[in-house]
């Protein structure tokens, strides 16, 4: 399974990934996800989102996630950005993108991966009130 | 032996500081050195079931006996995505 | 609830569509799900997929199915493209694009649409063997 | 009444047409006119269950009757995507 983990501050350029996608012919199915930082925490307006992450401990998590998936589900490839710092709001802080031979892999494997993710792996956020 | 501790999140904001040092006995377990931290930090122990222990980049249970040369970092639930 | 709906021979060229995205503040997920033409159909090694549309009928499923999601879910736009006549292995048949507020919703709406659509879109395929 | 029917899918190969005409009594339903059209092109009627069936854009049960001017398609299980 092909993986790739990015782990930065920089904009996530959701076109310029789905550009330089790779699948092989058995493939059937590409999911992507993106998740956005909304203008409201409850009920308080919010302008961005500072995310901090452990970093090494992130991407050993990622890993042990990456792992878990390739023995449940017959994954091509996952390929999963995650922004650190400050995220304005109606910007990405989240991209995942699950390559798989049929649609209820993909989506399956996508799901369970952004679940664990938000137990396990050690990414937190503070609201940056208005 | 002598433990480094790395605090994440508001964790950071309730001890005030971003690492510590803690230095205890031989065969001294996780609970041993948040048993310690509580007292220097009374604020981390408000809620003692909502923090995450890792050793290196690994969770571990409050019964997991520490090593000379372990790193441990305590952070509250995590909240990516 | 916006709708983009396009059914066409032309390829989908999915990075435009991905950069021509609009989100507002209240929204946190969009996914997009890409059917791909893999290359075998059961145990036979295929080229392309041939698909027919009944175009004007496919249309008039589409928008009720787009009701029926707008009536379940929260969701602020569903853009949908579905090619027709001749798609080449590894090249997309179907784009589909959900932006809501949540992920959960995001997921559900898009799953929703695209088993809905197996079921009633009047579009029709033809394997062409190696 | 002349209902037009149009064929897709591999209904076309069945029938060797992309469309027919058929010529029904007034009130006639969608079975009346199927069975006009298996006597037709028997190799339609293979599979009767397989036939899904569209008044314009609306899908209608076999009893659903037929008016004058409606225009009527014929085809097998729908597979996009």
């Amino acid at each position: 399974m092909h993986r790739h983990l990015t782990i930065s501050p920089d904009p996530i350029d959701e076109a310029s990934l789905t550009a330089e996608r790779k699948m092989s012919d058995g493939m059937g199915a590409a999911i992507c996800f993106s998740g956005v930082v909304r203008g409201s925490e409850g009920a308080d307006a919010i302008t961005a989102i500072d995310y901090e992450a452990f970093d090494k401990m992130a991407r050993y998590q990622f890993g042990l996630l990456f792992d878990e998936v390739e023995k449940r589900w017959p994954i091509e490839s996952i390929r999963l950005v995650h922004r650190t710092g400050v995220v304005k709001v109606n910007e990405s802080s989240l991209w995942v993108e699950v390559i798989a031979p049929h649609r209820a892999e993909a989506f399956e494997a996508c799901q369970f991966l952004i679940d664990e993710m938000k137990k396990v792996v050690p990414i937190w956020k503070r609201a940056i009130p208005e | 032996m002598t433990i480094p501790v790395q605090f994440y999140s508001y964790f950071k904001d309730l001890t005030g500081c971003e690492s510590a040092t803690v230095t205890l006995d031989a065969d001294a377990t996780i609970q041993d050195l948040l048993d310690r931290l509580f007292d220097r930090f009374p604020r981390l122990a408000e809620m003692p079931n909502s923090i995450l222990v890792a050793v290196g980049v690994e969770y571990q249970p409050r019964d997991h006996v520490l090593r000379d040369g372990d790193e441990v970092s305590l952070f509250p639930p995590v909240q990516g995505g």
